[in-house]
Parts: structure tokens; C-alpha cells; sequence
């Protein structure tokens, strides 16, 4: 019980100085609020792994995973390079151009769009990781399989918001391209397509995620002796459990990286688009 | 008396003893209460038993010996299977022969999850890098089944006499296709499921008298197996939840199994732990244990049991 | 002041539309001659269906019975041959281009050489006073900017024929007598011919030389006064004896018309 | 009245006809690329008895194999009919059986999920701490591989004495709390400046804003991110029960077809779930649609 | 008809805001008397400050500067007191609830009894003219009936003053006419003291016995015009010559002011 006692003076000092720093809401502090709060977690991580004496093998402490993360960040960019760039990577740029393709393909055949939706949209739904040994076993064990997974898992999602998207004009602005007498290719690229990149970017953001969990339970079928998902079943195998959270942690970095990234692009393509605009005051 | 045993994998035949001493009541007879865990690709029986999940669990020895290396003090408590069932199985195609010779340039498909040891010892022996390269061979972690092999993605996988081989025959393979190598004729055979626990648990008199029965009755479990292979299978096959396993199958996993334990009574011979910590220090570069290990058995729990 | 060549001709016009709830009138037996360099104001509730002409003008609807004929074309003709400038209620200007971007839009649509793009939207830019905003994107501007940068726009390629509709429906009325003012000085300058829908009574008589009055349910034209107004039309003119008894009359035709609910 | 009734039947088919249409040609290009991809395995086995095949006996034997590469559209409903009608529903081989396992972790994992999203959501609009801190990391949690978190959770569930539902829950909501949280924060923020100026001006008590104005409205906003959540949600599970010894639900049915080799049970697994999911977006939707008319906020 | 009780006394006030671009001085050096049962109605160009200065006699702005005192106590006293009643350009009715159930809201808030609620709901729904329509959606209802019911909520719980924000911007003219009749009508029976915010000058001059008019940059009153005209005013009085020498006198006032850009 005394245990617990520094635990909760660290928690509410950190939530004392968070709700002060955050009433100033200036730049510096809206980047030093979330840094401290995700310092704090840290910090009562350690302190409940030292002072509960949980054993290493069950949850090492962030010093032991940041210590095994610098020690190993030769293997770790290794498998970086193998799950995140060849497998999540690939996949997601193969299956956005190919939605983005499809999108545009089906925008002109109503017939094809209330074929393709309704399905598309269930499938979006579906918990396509399954196919994952199914892949495994047509393209092999290196990363085309994982990239395959990928494709299918992020395509529905995308060819359904690119498909809203290029319908989200509203009557007025095609009327005005009627109006010019616009023939089909103009209005796609001068109003369809900009109009479409809020929708597009949603379903862009949405799948950075599931590209990665994609990837990594892809491995788990079959791969080579590298790869994120590999190295986590291996070391678990071996309780080197500070090399596993260290492949976590390069995980959530990437992942968060890959959607900050994404999030960035939004904000240059989209910089029109009210969500992107501070509102005054 | 409560007592939970973790297994190494799922439910089947090679866990066939356990299951049969739980249905046919041996375990009550000791006044034991066991639960069995399956296992699973992902699940480590020794961090299972590290975060006090488990009071015993089915174990390799080569992952138990580098565990402890790692600082977890397990120890061998009784060891039922005597041989290993574990081989190589290649297509003849391939135009492996001799693994000497022929396995450099191949792609060799590996369990990993702690099951890759005595691979990687093999393949030290015989001085290859796993790194692949036409001097080494590539290795693959090989899923949970005998598809790269039926595909052709690898030249050989990993296959147990007594599971995986035998579904390679179910495809429809004629063993006139294949070539094996067993790692008992290869003479990098270490010992494969075991029973272990904590040290600490080894303390305490009153687990180490639960332990005395569990494994007595485990043992007259294995008996049992070994005298009703096809009933064995079918307990086996009313335990397992999945739903997966046919009775065929396990009939013959049941019958191959017994081929293993045949001549232990569950008391571990030195002279076989000694051969598997050789085999497992003798890796070149980079060995799976670095020295012999100490204390990591006991044989107090068997000499009490068949006293 | 009026100019004897009939540019637009709608003989009996109707337009019905089927909806869920049955068929709705917009348009029934709507006959109107348009004349070269009118200026035609639109009045009358709310459905009455000024947006529904305006649009069948514009080819943008298709009447389901009568003849509408522009220029000796059919609509759709004429819509191709780009005879149209047509302005709508909300600027509707695309938000990812500048001000210039979207005046150079219809432009870039039409084939308009890069030179003369460039030196049509300096033009109107300083034709409806927004010289120096052609960088600015337009959630930067006000919305009344936003409405003239929206008219420059459908001035840029020089249509035949302007339809506006409720162009000034969002603004102040102060910045709506200045767009007033200007829109008719631009009138003067091009004569063109302008359809414009307006909700107001004083816009409607300041701005026209014809003034239709229209009339919901089914949607037809009530009334169409000619203008006795000189085309020169300071705005002081809205306090003469002349000015408040063509607003009357104009209310008038409006009143009888008008089933409220 | 006959005229709404066809109106109805015109309707419909005109809805389905396109649906049909591509669920056709899908179909067939999957009957063509069961044959493709079955063929070298016919060819190879001929190869090995030392005999050759014909074109007809080729189509028929790729169609028909026990193992295939890809199993043909018949085979996998025939292994899902017999793995949902085929069995009494209490058997370990009965797809009811697992399909319920794996339902039972959704909705636990969902219900978790769901509240967790919600009471975030609501700290996060009522405190601006929260709302600096609680997002990024928010994100960040999405990015880890909940496949490798998964037999930790479990290990760790274990070792405090919880296994079974709870584990595969936790992870399940892990994947669901997100859209929920997301959406929420959107829908609990819709009231504009003047619906809260107008509460303002009625002096209204922060108790009441919420209850009266931002939940009302935020409603649509949780309807449409708990069809996402309910459909991670079952991921999240599948996923839970892949790795983690799980040995009943749909997913440890996908993982030990995958150790037998047997394609059609992996694509009647497959399946399976896929359906579930169907049927649990359809449900949110029902009751999505239910609530909001009752609200008269569906037009 | 003035009644020379001073319910709202503002002195002085000024309210700067701090925006990323520096300071905006909505207001500066407000001061206005407003007596018991007056109609008070603001006009002034965009960003005048009209919304700001109602915004803060209700208490939703904290003036940064002078004294303002509604009935002896602050605005924020006066807004725990319920003494407002507040209108907005929009009806901001919320979709959910039925009109009745939109004008139970307030009442529900402020801890009526059910059967008092039903009473006042019932009232005022008949006030408006839209008894039968309680059990309706507001998206079941035209614009103008949906403002009418916004004004039926605004009136349910008898706050003493009546602060409407351009409460018919959005209509047309003739259903503006309706309601500007129904306005007056209402306060005639009430005697409610009432501010209104309007851009339109027939409506400022129709409805008002005081009009104030504003000017930006910073915002302050330039002119404050007290009404000749009688309480009693059909629609017709808008052709009267007092009424015109009124809204012309508005119009100058309005332009002496006016910064366009
Ligand atoms: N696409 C459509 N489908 C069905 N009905 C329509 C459509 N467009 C217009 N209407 C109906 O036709 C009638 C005339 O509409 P229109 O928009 O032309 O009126 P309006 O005079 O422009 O009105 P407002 O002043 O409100 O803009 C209305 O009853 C309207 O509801
Ligand atoms: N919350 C705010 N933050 C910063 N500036 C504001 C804020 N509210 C109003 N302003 C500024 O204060 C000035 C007065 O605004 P206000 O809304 O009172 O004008 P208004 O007369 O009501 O105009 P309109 O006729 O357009 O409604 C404007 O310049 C406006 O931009
Ligand atoms: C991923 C994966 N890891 C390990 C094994 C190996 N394994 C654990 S127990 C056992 C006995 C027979 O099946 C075997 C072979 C596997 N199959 N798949
Ligand atoms: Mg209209
Ligand atoms: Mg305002």
C-alpha cells in the first residue's frame, strides 16, 4: 500500500503541472503537455516495475526496453526496413493507387458504383487479417505476402472514401462546370479530384494503421529471420522480452511517423479545407 | 490440491499422457485438481511460467537450458520422452542427399519460439551460416504448417516423426518423394518435452509432494498411452476445442509418440542431458548456452515418485 | 434605350418535377421574350420558381413541355457555345484556388491562351473593385468580396448573356447599393443581356428595365412591368415619386399572387 | 394499392441488380483462379504417378482437391453450411460455436471499448489538459502491434489469475476505444457557439449542457464510429486469438485450419466472420436507425 | 407611449479582442440609455459591433471597458436572474426535440413545473400562430415558421427583455413583412422591452421607437434617432413621406459612416 503512495504523488504533480501548462495554451506548451503526460506514464511504468518488483520477463521497465533498444537498433532497423518499408509500405502505396485507380474507373458507370459499393463497404468492414496465411501461401514467405495483405486490407477502405469523395462536390459547383460546358476529363481534375482529397486523406489516415498490424500478422504465418513480427516471436521465445518492447516501441514510432506523415501531406493538399483552417480566436 | 499444467503446444497426441491421466481419473486418485493449458504459436511456456501461470510446463530442454542462461531458474523435473521426434524432411527433387554436402545454397524452413535451437545447433555443427548465401543456407520461419514444402517455397522443412511428417503423407507425397533426417541419426538429438518448474517452487515440501504425484500419475498416464494408443486419441480428440484434429491423425500421432517414450519411466538420464549440453555449447560463434548449466534438474521428484 | 432583338423566347414553358410526394409544378405555361441588352429582374416568393427558369435557360434543367429558344439555338446549344455567365446565390468559388485561379478556371476550360487568361482576369478584378486580391484564397475574404470576385468570374469570358441569381442575397445592404450601383454601370458599359432573381422590391426596380413578377403553386408569371426609369439611374432615385409607385405596384403584383402559409 | 408495392419491387431490384451483377462476375473470376492456381499441384502429382491429364480431368481435379491452394466457391460453401448446419451447435467442429466464442469477446471487448471511448471523449471536452495530452498518445496506441501485445496481455492476465473472456476483450476494445473516442470528441463538440450562448443565456448548469445539448447531439457522430468500432472490435479479437493459445473462436479456427493445411476450413472460418461482422454492422445500424428516428433526427 | 423607466444603462463600454492579428476594438465608448418598453434596433455595416453590444447586455461578452447595468444589477447577474430572453439569426431549434419540446427546453432548465410548462408552451405557441405545430419536427417546418417557433422559445419563460440578433436575415421579403407585423403586434400586447439587430433600413424604421446606428472600425454609435411615428403602424405606412424622410434620414446616417472595402 506505502507502495502506491510516490506513485500517486508522481501521477497528481504531473497532472497539476499538465492542467497549468495547458491554461497558458501557447505553441510551447501544446507540444510539452502530451510530452508530459507520455513522460508520466513512463515514470509510473518504472516505478510500479521497480517498486512492485515485477519480474522482467512478465514487463520489463522503459530504462531496461530503452537500454535493449539502443543496444539492438542495428537488428531493429533491419526489421524496420523488411515489415514497415517492404511489407506496410509497399502494400499501402500498391492498394492506394490501386482504390484511387478504381475509384476514378467506377465514378463514371452509376451501374458499377451501386455493384461495387454496397460491397465495398461490407468488405471494408471485415476482419481481412484472416486472409493472412491464405497470402503466406501464394506469394511465399518474404515480404510480397505481407505486401498482398496490405493491398486487400487497405483498398475498401480507400476506394470507399475516394469514391464519397468524388461525389462530395455539391449541385452548385457542377452546375457552374455545366455551365462552361466542361467536358468530362476538366471537371475530374479542376473540381472532382481537388474535392475529393479531404475524403481520400480520411481513408489514407485510416489505413496507416491497419497496414502496419497487417504486416506484422502476416509475418506471424511465415518469413524470413527478420521482420518486426518475427523478431517478437523469436525473442519472446528466448524471454527477451526488453528486445520485444523495444520492437514495440519502433512499431508505435513508426506507425506514428507514418500517420504524422500522412497527417502532414493532408494539411499541405487540403490547406483550403476548413478543418485545416485555425478558426479566429 | 490445485495444479496447473502449461503444454508447449496445442492440444494433440503429444500431450497424449496428460490427458489421459486427467480423463481416466489418475490425477484424482492422487488428489490432485489439474487444469492443462493448451498452448500456441506465440505462447512461451516458460514466461507463462515466469508470470506464475502455470506451477509446471511441457518443455524443450534446449529453450529451458537458455531460459535459465537468461536467468529464469527452471529445473527439470521428470523427462517422459526419451527420443527426439524431431527431422528434416526434403524433397527428393531438391536432390538433397547428404547434409554434409548438400544442404548449402538451400532454403530450410525453422520453427522458431524457442524451437529453433537445436536447428541452429545442427547447422553450427556442420559449420554452416544460417545467414544464407550460397555457403549458408536460408532459413525461413516456418508457419505453423507443411505448405512451403508442398509449394516448393523450401528445398526441406521442419517435421515431427510423429505430426507434420505424417501430413506431408496426407497430401498426398509418397515417402519415395522425400528424403529425411532425423536429428537422433544425425547425432544433434537433444531432449525434447520434459516437465519443469521454478526452483523456488522445489522448495516448498508440500508443492514438492504435489509434484511427486503429478508426475507419477503423468507416468501412469504415458503407460496408459502406450497400451491404448487409439483410445488415447480419442480423449485427445475430446479435449481439443478447436475442433481441428481428425481421429485418424491422432491415432497415428498417439502410436508414433509412444515409439518416444518408449523406456522412460520419466526419470531423466544424465547421460542423455549430458549429450544435449554438449550438443547445445558446441554451436561455433554463437552457442545456445555458453556454459553447462547447474542444478538445472532434479531427479528427487522421480526417485520419490517410483519409490 | 431598349434594343428590338429578342435574344431569349419562351413560348409556353412548363416544368414539373416528380418527386416522392408526387409531381411538383415549378414552371406552368411560362411565355417571356427577352431582348438583347434587357436587364430582367425575377420577383416572387419563395417556389415560385425563379431559380427553376434561370436554370432552364441555362440548359441546366430541361422544361418537360413548351419551346425555349436562345439565339436561334436550343439551350443546350447555346450553353455549349458558352453563351452563358451565370452567377449564383452563394459565390461558390473553389476554395483550394486564389481569387485569380478561380476567375482563370472557366478560362483554362474554355482553351483561353495563358497571355490572355492573365490579362481578362486583371480586367474584371479591377472591374468589380478587387484589384490586388487576386493572390488571396477566398475563405480570406469577406463575403460580400467573395460575391464580386464570383460575378468577375462569370464576366471573364465575356458570355452573351449574364443570369444572376439572388446574387446579393447575403450581403449588408450597404455593400449591396454599392454592388447595385456598379452592376449597373457594367450594364451600361457591355449591354449585355442579364436575367437577374433578386427577393428584394427596391433592387428589383432600381436595377431593371423589365420587372416579372411570379407565382407559386403551380410556378407561372403573374405580372411583367416594363421600367419607365431612365437608364441612368443615380441611387437617389429611390426617393422619387416615380421610383416608390413602381415599388408599389410591383408589391401589389406581389400581394396577389402570394399564398402564404 | 398496388403501385407502392411495385414502386417498392422496382426499387429493390434496381438496388440489387448491380450488387448481383459484380457478386456474379466475382464468382466466376474466383471459379477461374481456383483452377489457375490448383493446377500445378494436379500437374505436378500426374508428374509423380507418371501420367497425364486432359483439360476436363484437369478443371475437375482442381475444383475438387482436398488441399487446394484456393478452394472453389462451392467447397467453401459447402464447408461453411456444414460448419454452421452441419453440427450440433454445442460441437467443437460447429462454426455457431466459435462464431458465439468469438461474439461473446467482441461484445465484451466492444462494451469496454465503447465506454472507455465515451468517458475519454468527455474528459477530453471538458478539460483542455486532457485534451493536449490524451490524443497524440492516443494515435500512437494504434500504431502498436496489437499481434505482439496480445500473448503478453494474456500472459499477464494469467499471471493475475484472469484468463479466458477478459484477455481477448481487452485487446478487442484496445482496437474499438479509438473511432469511438474520435467520433465522440467531433459529435460532443458540434453545438455551435450560438446553441451554447443560447444555454448560456438560460443559465443553464454544465450538467445540463451536456445531458441536453452535447450528448443529443453528438449521437449521430457515436452511431457512425460504433459501426467502425464493432467491426475492429471483432478484429481485434480474431487477432486476440491467434497467437494467444486461444483454443475455441473463430480465429484459433482459422489458426489450426492453417496448421492442418486445411484451406477450406480457413476460408469457411474466413467466412464465418466475415458474416459476423455483417450481421453486428447491421445491428448498430438498426438500432442506430431506431434511436435516431425516435429522436427524429433520421430523415 | 415611452414609458421612462431606464431598464439597460451602458456607460462607456468598450471591448477589445485579442486575435492573432492584434486587437479588434469591436466596441469603444458605448453609451446608451434603453427605457422600459422600448424598441430599440441597431443597424451599421458588417462588423460594426451589433452582435458584440447585444452579445454583451446579455453577459456573453465581458465588456473590457465602462459600466454597463441592467435593472440595478450586471448583465451576469441579470442573466442568473433570467431577465433575457435571446434570439438568433438562425433558429438553432434543435433537431431532436419537437417545437414543443424546443420551447419546453429553457422552461425545463430553469426548473418549471410540468403543468406550468405545458400552459406557457401552449401560450405561446398560439402567440406566434403556430398552435397544431407543438408536435411537429423542426426540419417538418418552413424557415419562417422555425424562426417564429425560436421567438415562441424566447418568450415561453417572460424573461423582461427580448434581445433579437437579425432574427429574420434569412427570409423573404413577404414572409419578413408577416413577421414584422407579428413582431409588433406582440410587443404592443407585452410592452416587452426589446433589441433588434437588423441590416435591412425599412425593417429598422418599421419596427423601432429608437434606432441606433453604428459605425466600425472601432465600433461605436454614430447616430441615435428617436421615432416619430405612432405605435400603431399598418404595413402601409411604409409609403407615408414620414416614414421615407425616416429611413432616409437612416440611410445618410448610415453612409456617413460607412468604411467600404
Ligand atoms: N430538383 C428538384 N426536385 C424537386 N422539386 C424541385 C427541384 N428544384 C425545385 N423544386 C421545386 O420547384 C419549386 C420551384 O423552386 P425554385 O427553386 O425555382 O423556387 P424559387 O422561386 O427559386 O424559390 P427561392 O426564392 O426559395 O429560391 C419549389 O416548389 C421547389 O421545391
Ligand atoms: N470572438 C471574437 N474574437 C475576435 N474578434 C471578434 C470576435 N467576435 C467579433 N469579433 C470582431 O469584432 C468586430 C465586431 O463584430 P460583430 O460580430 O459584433 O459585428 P456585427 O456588427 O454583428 O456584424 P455582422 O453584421 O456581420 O453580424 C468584428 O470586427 C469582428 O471580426
Ligand atoms: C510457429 C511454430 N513454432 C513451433 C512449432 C513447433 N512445435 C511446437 S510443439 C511441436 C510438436 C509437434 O507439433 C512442434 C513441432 C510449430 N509447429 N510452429
Ligand atoms: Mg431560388
Ligand atoms: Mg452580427
Amino acid at each position: 500500500m506505502l507502495n502506491a503512495l510516490p506513485i500517486l504523488a508522481v501521477w497528481l504533480g504531473a497532472w497539476g503541472l499538465n492542467t497549468w501548462l495547458s491554461r497558458l495554451n501557447t505553441r510551447t506548451t501544446r507540444i510539452l503537455v502530451p510530452l508530459i503526460f507520455g513522460v508520466t506514464l513512463l515514470l509510473l511504468w518504472e516505478m510500479i516495475v521497480r517498486l512492485y518488483a515485477v519480474p522482467s520477463v512478465i514487463l520489463p521497465a522503459p530504462s531496461q526496453i530503452g537500454a535493449s533498444f539502443v543496444a539492438n537498433r542495428g537488428i531493429l532497423w533491419g526489421d524496420f526496413v523488411q515489415t514497415i518499408l517492404k511489407g506496410a509500405l509497399s502494400g499501402w502505396i500498391i492498394g492506394s493507387l490501386a482504390a484511387i485507380a478504381t475509384a476514378i474507373a467506377i465514378d463514371r458507370s452509376p451501374f458499377l458504383q451501386r455493384g461495387l459499393l454496397p460491397i465495398g463497404n461490407f468488405v471494408a468492414a471485415l476482419p481481412i487479417v484472416g486472409i493472412a496465411p491464405i497470402m503466406v501461401m501464394w506469394f511465399g514467405f518474404d515480404w510480397q505476402s505481407k505486401s498482398a495483405v496490405v493491398v486487400v486490407m487497405v483498398f475498401f477502405p480507400i476506394l470507399v472514401n475516394m469514391v464519397a469523395g468524388l461525389a462530395a462536390t455539391d449541385q452548385m459547383q457542377r452546375d457552374q462546370m455545366a455551365t462552361w460546358a466542361a467536358p468530362y476529363w476538366q471537371s475530374l481534375w479542376k473540381l472532382r479530384m481537388p474535392a475529393a482529397m479531404p475524403f481520400l486523406f480520411n481513408g489514407l489516415k485510416i489505413t496507416t494503421t491497419l497496414a502496419l498490424i497487417g504486416a506484422i500478422v502476416a509475418e506471424f504465418f511465415g518469413s524470413p529471420t527478420r521482420g518486426m513480427g518475427f523478431r517478437i516471436s523469436t525473442a519472446v521465445g528466448r524471454l527477451d522480452l526488453p528486445l520485444v518492447w523495444a520492437e514495440i516501441l519502433a512499431s508505435a514510432i513508426a506507425g506514428t511517423l507514418f500517420y504524422g506523415i500522412v497527417a502532414l501531406i493532408e494539411k499541405k493538399v487540403t490547406f483550403w479545407h476548413p478543418s485545416q483552417r485555425a478558426d479566429r480566436g | 490440491q490445485e495444479l496447473t499444467l502449461q503444454l508447449k503446444w496445442v492440444t494433440q497426441a503429444q500431450f497424449a499422457g496428460y490427458y489421459v491421466a486427467l480423463d481416466k481419473g489418475f490425477y484424482e486418485e492422487e488428489g490432485l485438481d489439474v487444469t492443462i493449458l493448451a498452448g500456441g504459436p506465440d505462447i512461451a511456456p516458460t514466461q507463462v511460467l515466469a508470470g506464475g501461470g502455470a506451477d509446471v510446463i511441457v518443455e524443450w530442454m534446449p529453450a529451458a537450458l537458455a531460459a535459465r542462461e537468461k536467468g529464469l531458474p527452471l529445473v527439470n523435473i521428470a523427462q517422459p520422452f526419451k527420443q527426439s521426434g524431431m527431422m528434416l524432411t526434403c524433397l527428393k527433387e531438391s536432390g538433397i542427399a547428404d547434409p554434409t554436402t548438400d544442404f548449402a545454397g538451400k532454403t530450410l524452413g525453422v520453427w522458431f519460439s524457442g524451437n529453433e535451437y537445436p536447428f541452429l545447433s545442427w547447422m553450427s555443427t556442420l559449420g554452416l551460416s544460417t545467414e544464407g548465401g550460397p555457403d549458408g543456407v536460408t532459413v525461413l520461419k516456418q508457419g505453423f504448417n507443411v505448405d512451403p514444402l508442398l509449394q516448393k517455397q523450401a528445398a526441406c522443412i521442419s517435421t515431427m516423426t510423429y505430426n507434420e511428417y505424417g501430413q506431408v503423407l496426407d497430401a498426398g507425397i509418397s515417402p519415395d518423394d522425400l528424403v529425411t533426417f532425423k536429428y537422433e541419426d544425425q547425432g544433434v538429438a537433444t531432449l525434447e518435452d520434459g516437465l519443469y518448474v521454478l526452483e523456488s517452487t522445489l522448495e516448498d515440501s508440500a508443492k514438492v509432494t504435489d509434484l511427486v504425484r503429478f508426475v507419477r500419475a503423468s507416468m501412469k498416464g504415458w503407460e496408459y498411452t502406450r497400451e491404448n494408443p487409439e483410445e488415447a486419441a480419442e480423449i485427445v480428440l475430446e479435449n481439443d476445442e478447436t475442433g481441428a484434429q481428425t481421429l485418424e491423425h491422432q491415432v497415428r500421432m498417439a502410436t508414433e509418440i509412444a515409439k518416444l517414450t518408449e523406456g522412460s519411466n520419466g526419470t531423466l538420464d544424465e547421460a542423455d542431458y549430458q549429450r544435449t549440453v554438449d550438443i547445445l555449447m558446441a554451436g561455433g560463434s554463437d552457442p545456445v548456452i555458453s556454459k553447462a548449466p547447474e542444478g538445472a534438474f532434479t531427479t528427487m521428484i522421480t526417485d520419490r515418485a517410483f519409490d | 434605350m431598349k434594343n428590338h432583338l429578342p435574344v431569349i423566347h419562351a413560348d409556353n414553358i412548363s416544368l414539373t418535377f416528380q418527386t416522392a410526394d408526387g409531381p411538383v409544378h415549378a414552371l406552368k405555361d411560362v411565355s417571356l421574350t427577352i431582348n438583347q441588352g434587357d436587364f430582367v429582374s425575377f420577383i416572387g416568393p419563395s417556389g415560385c420558381g425563379k431559380t427553376t427558369f434561370l436554370r432552364t435557360i441555362a440548359a441546366l434543367e430541361t422544361p418537360t413541355g413548351g419551346v425555349l429558344d436562345v439565339n436561334g439555338m436550343t439551350p443546350d446549344q447555346a450553353r455549349k457555345a458558352r453563351a452563358y455567365g451565370y452567377v449564383f446565390q452563394a459565390p461558390g468559388l473553389y476554395p483550394w484556388r486564389t481569387i485569380a485561379g478561380n476567375i482563370s478556371l472557366p478560362l483554362e476550360i474554355m482553351g483561353f491562351a495563358k497571355a490572355d487568361r492573365k490579362q481578362r482576369i486583371a480586367r474584371v478584378l479591377d472591374l468589380v473593385e478587387l484589384g490586388g486580391f487576386g493572390g488571396k484564397f477566398p475563405w480570406q475574404l469577406s463575403g460580400g468580396m467573395q460575391q464580386r470576385a464570383s460575378i468577375a468570374r462569370a464576366l471573364a469570358f465575356d458570355a452573351d448573356i449574364l443570369l444572376m441569381d439572388e446574387p446579393f442575397g447575403a450581403l449588408d445592404e450597404i455593400v449591396r447599393d454599392r454592388l447595385n450601383e456598379a452592376l449597373l454601370e457594367l450594364w451600361r458599359k457591355t449591354r449585355k443581356t442579364i436575367g437577374f432573381v433578386t427577393h428584394s422590391i427596391p433592387e428589383a426596380v432600381y436595377l431593371s428595365t423589365k420587372i416579372v413578377v411570379m407565382s407559386p403553386r403551380p410556378g407561372r408569371i403573374t405580372k411583367i412591368i416594363d421600367s419607365p426609369l431612365p437608364a441612368e439611374r443615380p441611387l437617389e432615385i429611390r426617393d422619387t415619386p416615380e421610383f416608390i409607385a413602381l415599388a408599389h405596384e410591383v408589391r401589389e403584383g406581389l400581394r396577389e399572387g402570394h399564398g402564404y402559409d | 394499392m398496388p403501385a407502392p408495392a411495385d414502386g417498392f419491387l422496382r426499387r429493390g431490384v434496381g438496388a440489387a441488380l448491380p450488387v448481383l451483377t459484380v457478386l456474379l462476375a466475382i464468382i466466376v473470376i474466383w471459379y477461374l483462379a481456383a483452377v489457375w492456381m490448383n493446377a500445378q499441384w494436379v500437374q505436378d502429382q500426374a508428374a509423380r504417378a507418371g501420367t497425364e491429364v486432359g483439360f476436363g480431368d484437369l478443371v475437375r481435379q482442381t475444383l475438387t482437391q482436398d488441399r487446394p491452394v484456393l478452394p472453389a466457391p462451392h467447397q467453401v460453401a459447402i464447408g461453411w453450411w456444414d460448419g454452421v448446419f452441419g453440427q450440433k451447435i454445442t460441437s467443437k467442429r460447429s462454426l455457431v460455436y466459435h462464431g458465439w466464442i468469438t461474439l461473446s469477446a467482441t461484445l465484451a471487448g466492444f462494451g469496454i471499448g465503447t465506454v472507455a471511448g465515451i468517458l475519454l471523449a468527455v474528459g477530453i471536452v471538458h478539460n483542455r489538459a486532457m485534451d493536449q495530452s490524451v490524443m497524440p498518445w492516443a494515435i500512437a496506441s494504434q500504431s502498436v502491434p496489437i499481434l505482439a501485445i496480445a500473448p503478453m496481455v494474456i500472459v499477464v492476465f494469467a499471471s493475475a489469475g484472469v484468463t479466458g473472456l477478459l484477455p481477448k476483450a481487452i485487446i478487442a476494445a484496445w482496437l474499438s476505444f479509438f473511432p469511438v473516442l474520435v467520433g465522440m470528441v467531433k459529435g460532443l463538440r458540434t453545438p455551435d457557439a450560438m446553441q451554447l450562448d443560447l444555454m448560456r443565456s438560460w443559465n443553464a448548469s454544465p450538467r445540463q449542457r451536456f445531458w441536453r445539448l452535447r450528448l443529443p447531439s453528438s449521437l449521430p457522430y457515436l452511431f457512425a464510429s460504433l459501426k467502425v468500432a464493432i467491426a475492429a472490435a471483432l478484429v481485434g479479437t480474431i487477432v486476440g486469438e491467434l497467437p494467444a493459445g486461444a483454443t475455441a473462436g473463430l480465429g484459433a479456427r482459422l489458426l489450426s485450419g492453417s496448421y492442418y493445411g486445411q484451406t477450406v476450413q480457413i476460408w469457411a472460418a474466413l467466412f464465418a466472420a466475415a458474416m459476423l461482422a455483417a450481421v453486428l454492422v447491421i445491428v448498430v445500424g438498426v438500432i442506430e436507425k431506431a434511436t435516431l428516428t425516435r429522436m427524429g433526427l433520421a430523415r
